[in-house]
């Protein structure tokens, strides 16, 4: 079968709607009678609430109602989806996320109270004259410092602030065995920086209840809308799945803070039905940055040992994580599965060992952004792997060369079974390396950094080789490690009677194209036009189940289960079609959108044969009319992406400023559906690991007043901070998805933050600079280059 | 966030807004908006009143008469970046309005709205500051004209006093030969300056003569820095001298510090940006 | 928010003592303090209005004098809560006689801010910080002038 | 206390009433709907709101819906001739300028004002234009590319 279109870069079918502004956003959707939610938030971060007063809110004209915490009490908060384990096997602690606080809040931005109106103005202006007294209390913020005896509790049951421990890896003593046999140890503090999501859709939810169906239906700006109903069904509001729909329209952006249950989903879905009106709720930035999941936080001290030739002996690591102030959905995954399962890295390090502290603060939660955990992981690897090779005076890309796990294909060697849990399904790590110090000319770069040194410029070159799990994730595997879900996807193909094809998927689409790509695929397996497919997502009513998008998980799980759908619509258009022709199925050939007699002229085409299958005159004895399947995909394993990131930077001298000069960037993300979206998805992901890098970071204050709130304070890349990137793939096609994809969303996020600190690093190592903490604003650099 | 109510007044010339300001001591004057209404969005601020001035045609122009260039106070900072008089008499000018902000902020905010707030880390005070400009403002009585070194009193201050508004800046054409710069080191999330430095200088027979340097976002207002000018004029151009003139700068001001600078790298960044104000405008 | 600030006020330490010890002054000299009421010995209900560039807040909350030692030093804990944020500070303030009898009034202390105030300020807290014991100094000696 | 409007919006006429408080944005997206022009912060850093006023690229999140009174407004849903898509639109979608087209109007917006002085504009020029808007998705390259393409085909009569 000849593809015409997976391969190519189609261009998005999508985009027709985003350029026109005819986009539609949970906040561009307007219902009759609606009424707008304002949410009067905890200017704490640590507070015990004495008293709320609402009553001149209530008088005044306009407000529809108000809610408290008092309302909630009997109501179950939003539940955390994975379940971990202490090291003694005793249940991780899961405090109560209540939709409304009642007594303590316990992170500034914490809901206190709900104000109903006709207009967001005068929601607005209503919580303005809420009146709540705080006990303010001492706050925490840091989890190491949560940790000391006498910290502030977070939740006054758990005496430690302690979430979970865990471990996972070789044996203890055996890692400490191979470390004190090592020839040389290269030792290094990290704190990888809290950062905010920040998608450029703020949130936004419609509750509506339906008295006639006695149905509700949530809007939701999210990744994975029927993981939404379960949860806010199941877990929080008790109320039936069957009688509730959730939509998630076309939505601005996750990273991964779109993923989770938030209780503002369950207020305006539950205040709907109370109120027999619509809700609206859409946050401000203000808001956002108080209360969507923020990404990473991690304190870490890790050891990296190597023998006299340079090879890896063994890998220690311990590690605080900060959870903020509850379990959000995915939470506790985050620092667990999907961090300490991808500390080997792409080296044969024979003996891991990570021990790893989460724990609570007084701050926003902590969940997945973009790369979730891995990120975290390849950061410490390859920080690890630039200064050793810096400090035994070997050539970081040698070093990497020396340690790489030899190639294999996962068909004809087997897959790499790792000290941490996972079975690699293919790679090539040294082909991407290669490639990489080609595109980047990297004998030629080594004469023009000793050329510009001695101009007095700093100009610095920093090597990342990363790889990571995608397409999550088997549901079994999942399971025994704590998930609360499986985490398979499924595809309805419908074929209508004139050929015509809807799709319904599981995945969820908030700008990574799956209109388009996933239309490909259908496309080509069926041999018909592009646009006689349409890929719908999103609507629960309309799509059979869905675990959404996340983890770069949708061709690789999403598209496998359209491909399932698609074999079962070839399989039962074969037997009409030999029908019609009057033959076996097993003469037959398709190709093209067309079932050929073997060695015959005599074909039937895939819309003859989808009419038939509906006008069902000339057809099969025993078999049902109609064309359309269903399928449930569960991935074997997970896909492991891998790649090499390469930056040069060029330091001010005077000011510490860093530029990007040149940033190289190899992936392969095995087979490839749309180059095009591919390259896009890197570039993003690339903005965001050089955005971690360089200029994002949050700042609590020693109150748990969150100082960078704003983009006035919070710096987010912008078109001026950045340079044209220069990308290239390999191909090393995943063995175990029927279209060999692996998943390219999260990779650019997580090769490029070591990159780039490596390379300022480099620039500045003459001037006896080590280690610094992310981001490196230029007052940083400035001063570990002047010891200050 | 959405503002808290406010009534709008759409002001017809300047003495209509004067006398509704006076009626409304509570009403705040609006010119392009881009200080105060993300202000009132946050209900950091909420006037009963805001007064409209942006269209008064009047206070829209660049000229130049009697060995001056006027700006009118509702004169945008695009229509500064792209004014042909200004890059032939004042390029400072056009070079500081194009550095303000962002593109939307500049065909909206005005030079008259962004001195009247005078936020310490503003482009303008530190261009006005070297440029010997004045501002002219009135309360429909009386007109004065403030030079900038008075006018710019300390953080978000200005000698305008209540009832009074700003119609015009003056600044003395600069003599022929005469060099300027305005130089920025920006805060990455907001882009306001961390320092901003604007300088103008003119070099006789290999002298520095004439020398004007001016800071902002170093210190609670904007300042000229009278130590530096000391320390280059009369001098020579050469590298020592212009990096020992920089090096006295801001030296005795109290420093700015926040996420992105504490004192003492905010005192560093004022003498490099001092000393490349100063390569340019004495080379 | 730290606030630190010294000055010699042309006073001798008791009189310096006795003023800062009455609201009435007291209201006239801390910026923005628009009134204190005696709510009962040391402990004062205060309205303030902070007016200072962007921000126009109003506040209501309390003042107390803690750890007096008379002619020494007292410590100021001020409360203050608005539809912004609230501001929570804790000064402790220090009267040193000098040579020709007059007084070096210093203070340290921090302010804590939260809600919007705390999470929108950070580009200008240096500057409120240095303005407002800049007014402080300024209002006292001009206050004290009158007394 | 609320204040008549006549606002020209894409070349309609529409003579409004709204509140003294009411930012432009909402005005267009509430009042008009026409919800192609999105809120993406509260600080006026974003760019998500980009709309032209007589030409020009504001942010219409930091202005009154009064003080545009007697103005001419385009906004994203006023670009396109009909079916014939503007060439930004157009370059936009060739060069895969945007994915989950949040930020895209407001982008839009900024690059045909950058373009309407600066025909011939080049990365530099571009990235800085860009200076005012955020996206999160693209990295920008790809909308580099769009804005470099679309003055290609625009320098060209059609």
């Amino acid at each position: 079968m000849s593809n015409k279109y997976i391969g190519q870069s189609v261009k998005r079918v999508e985009d027709k709607r985003f350029i026109t502004g005819e986009g539609r956003y949970t906040d561009d959707i307007v219902l009759p009678r609606m009424v707008h939610a304002y949410i009067l938030r905890s200017p704490y971060a640590h507070a015990r609430i004495k008293s709320i007063d609402t009553s001149e809110a209530l008088a005044m004209k306009g407000v529809v109602a108000i809610y408290t915490g008092k309302d909630f009490e009997n109501i179950n908060g939003v539940p955390c989806g994975w379940q971990v384990n202490f090291k003694d096997g005793t249940t991780m602690r899961e405090p109560k996320h209540p939709l409304l606080v009642l007594d303590k809040v316990k992170h500034a931005g914490d809901g206190v109270a709900m104000v109903v109106a006709e207009t967001k103005e005068i929601a607005a202006d209503a919580a303005e004259a809420i009146n709540v007294k705080y006990e303010v209390l001492k706050a925490v913020t840091n989890p190491k410092e949560a940790l000391a005896p006498g910290a502030p509790l977070v939740h006054d049951e758990y005496p430690d602030n302690i979430a979970f421990d865990w471990q996972i890896g070789n044996d203890k003593a055996e890692v400490d065995a191979a470390m004190d046999s090592a020839h040389h140890i290269t030792k290094l503090d990290f704190t990888n920086n809290r950062v905010v999501p920040n998608a450029m859709e703020p949130r936004s939810y419609i509750g509506d209840y339906d008295t006639a169906y006695d149905r509700y239906t949530l809007y939701t700006s999210t990744q994975n809308p029927h993981l939404i109903r379960l949860l806010m069904c199941a877990f929080v509001l008790g109320i039936p799945e069957h009688k509730v729909r959730v939509v998630g329209p076309d939505v601005g952006g996750g990273f991964g803070s779109k993923i989770y249950h938030y209780t503002e989903e369950a207020l305006v879905t539950w205040a709907a039905k109370q109120l027999r009106r619509p809700i609206k709720w859409t946050s401000d930035r203000s808001e956002a940055f108080l209360t969507d999941a923020h990404g990473r936080d991690h304190v870490s001290t890790a050891e990296m040992g190597f023998d006299k030739d340079g090879h890896i002996v063994g890998l220690r690591i311990k590690t605080y994580a900060n959870l903020g102030a509850y379990l959000s959905t995915f939470a506790s995954a985050v620092p667990t599965y999907l961090h300490g399962t991808l500390l080997q890295g792409v080296y044969t390090t024979p003996k891991i060992h990570l021990d790893m502290t989460c724990v609570f603060t007084h701050t926003t939660a902590v969940d997945a952004y973009r790369g979730a955990g891995r990120p975290e992981a390849t950061y410490l690897l390859e920080r690890l792997m630039d200064v050793s090779a810096h400090e035994m005076g070997i050539d970081p890309a040698e070093l990497r060369f020396k340690n790489f796990i030899p190639p294999f294909d996962g068909v004809n060697q087997a897959g790499y079974q790792t000290q941490v849990a996972l079975q690699y399904d293919s790679g090539n790590y040294h082909a991407v390396l290669e490639r990489g110090l080609e595109m980047l000319g990297y004998a030629d770069f080594k004469e023009k950094q000793a050329e510009a040194r001695k101009n007095g410029k700093l100009l610095g070159v920093g090597f990342s080789t990363y790889i990571e799990a995608c397409g999550i994730a088997p549901s079994a595997v999942v399971g025994s490690l704590g998930a609360r879900a499986g985490l398979f996807e499924s595809a309805q193909v419908r074929v209508q009677p004139t050929g015509k094809v809807n799709v319904y998927t599981g995945s969820h689409s908030h700008g990574q194209g799956h209109e388009t790509s996933f239309a490909q695929v259908v496309a080509d397996k069926l041999g018909i036009p592009l646009a006689d497919v349409e890929i719908i997502h999103g609507d629960s009513d309309a799509v059979a189940f869905g675990m959404g998008t996340y983890g770069s998980r949708s061709l690789a799980v999403g598209g496998s289960a359209i491909v399932k759908s698609i074999e079962k619509v070839l399989e039962k258009g074969a037997k009409i079609a030999a029908h019609k022709l009057e033959c076996s199925t097993d003469d037959l050939d398709f190709a093209d959108g067309k079932w050929t007699v073997k060695g015959t002229d005599k074909s039937i085409g895939f819309g003859d044969v989808a009419l038939t299958a509906y006008v069902p005159h000339v057809y099969p004895a025993n078999l049902e009319p109609g064309l359309d399947f269903s399928s449930f995909y569960d991935p074997a394993n997970f896909t492991y992406p891998f790649g090499c990131h390469i930056a040069v930077v060029e330091v001010d001298a005077e000011t510490g400023k860093v530029t990007i000069k040149r940033f190289v960037a190899v992936d392969d993300v095995g087979n490839v559906i749309n180059p095009m979206i591919v390259e896009g998805q890197i570039h993003g992901g690339l903005a965001q690991g050089i955005g971690q890098a360089l200029l994002e970071g949050v700042i609590y204050d020693e109150n748990g007043q969150l100082t960078t709130g704003t983009f006035m304070d919070y710096a987010m890349p912008r078109a001026d901070d950045l340079p044209m990137f220069e990308t290239d793939r390999k191909t090393t096609p995943c063995p175990h998805n029927p279209l060999g994809v692996k998943g390219a969303g999260e990779a650019g996020a997580i090769g490029s933050t070591p990159a780039v600190v490596n390379a300022v690093m480099n620039a500045t190592w003459h001037l006896g600079v080590r280690d610094l903490e992310m981001p490196l604003t230029p007052q940083r650099v400035w001063r570990a280059m002047n010891h200050k | 966030m959405l503002p808290n109510t406010v009534d709008y007044y759409r002001a017809s010339s300047v003495s209509d807004a004067l006398n509704v300001l006076k009626a409304n001591p509570d009403a705040k004057i609006l010119a392009g908006g881009h200080s105060l209404i993300p202000a009132m969005k946050l209900r950091l601020n909420s006037p009963s009143m805001v007064i409209d001035i942006a269209n008064l045609s009047d206070l829209n122009y660049i000229k130049e008469e009697g060995g001056n260039i006027r700006i009118g106070a509702m004169t945008t900072h695009g229509q500064i970046a792209h004014s042909s008089l200004l890059a032939e008499k004042l390029p400072l000018f056009t070079e500081t309005a194009d550095v303000i902000g962002d593109v939307q902020v500049r065909n909206m905010g005005t030079i008259g709205g962004s001195i009247a707030h005078a936020d310490p880390s503003a482009d303008w005070p530190a261009a006005l500051l070297a440029a010997d400009a004045s501002i002219v403002v009135t309360n429909g009585d009386e007109t004065r004209s403030i030079p900038a070194t008075d006018f710019f009193v300390g953080f978000f201050s200005t000698a305008l006093e209540e009832g009074e508004i700003i119609t015009e800046i003056q600044v003395p054409v600069p003599a022929t030969g005469t060099k300027m710069t305005y130089q920025k080191f920006m805060q990455p999330a907001s882009r306001f300056a961390i320092v901003g430095c604007a300088a103008m200088a003119k070099v006789e027979n290999g002298v520095v003569a004439d020398v004007k340097v001016a800071f902002t976002g170093v210190s609670d207002g904007p300042f000229r820095d009278g130590n530096v000018e000391a320390a280059i004029s009369g001098k020579t151009t050469t590298a020592e001298n212009i990096a020992s003139a920089a090096a006295q700068a801001a030296s005795d001001v109290n420093l700015n510090a926040d996420h992105y600078a504490d004192e003492d790298y905010r005192q560093h960044l004022a003498r490099v940006y001092a000393k490349r104000a100063l390569s340019a405008v004495c080379g | 928010m730290e606030l630190t600030g010294s000055h010699i006020l042309h006073a001798p330490v008791q009189k310096i003592w006795d003023l800062i010890l009455n609201p009435e002054f007291l209201a006239k000299v801390t910026p923005g303090i628009s009134r204190l009421e005696q709510e009962s010995g040391d402990l004062y209900k205060a309205i303030a209005e902070i007016k200072i560039g962007p921000v126009h807040g109003k506040f209501e909350g309390s003042a107390e004098l803690t750890d007096k030692v008379e002619h020494e030093s007292f410590v100021l804990k001020v409360t203050q809560n608005s539809k912004i944020g609230n501001v929570e500070a804790d000064i402790k303030m220090v009267m040193k006689p000098t040579e020709n009898n007059e007084t070096e009034l210093s203070f340290d202390g921090v302010a804590n801010m939260s809600g919007l105030l705390a999470r929108t300020g950070n580009r200008v807290m240096s500057g409120v910080a240095n303005t407002l014991t800049k007014q402080f100094f300024s209002n006292f000696e001009k206050e004290l002038l009158n007394y | 206390m609320a204040e008549t409007v006549n606002i020209t919006v894409n070349g309609t006429q529409h003579s409004k009433e709204v509140e003294g408080r009411t930012l432009l944005v909402h005005f267009l997206r509430d009042t008009l709907g026409l919800t192609g022009t999105h809120v993406g912060c509260d600080t006026s850093s974003c760019g998500a709101c980009t709309v032209h006023i007589n030409g020009k690229a504001v942010k219409s999140c930091s202005m009154l819906a009064a003080q545009a009174d007697g103005k001419s407004i385009t906004t994203i849903e006023g670009m396109a001739n009909g079916d014939e898509l503007h060439p930004l639109q157009e370059s936009f979608r060739e060069k895969h300028g945007l994915q989950c087209g949040f930020c895209t109007p407001g982008m839009i917006m900024t690059a045909a004002d950058l373009l309407n002085h600066n025909p011939n504009p080049s990365e530099t020029d571009i990235r800085e234009a860009l200076e005012g808007n955020i996206c999160r998705c693209t990295g920008y390259h790809n909308i580099v590319e769009a804005i470099k393409d679309a003055a290609e085909k625009m320098a060209v009569p059609a």
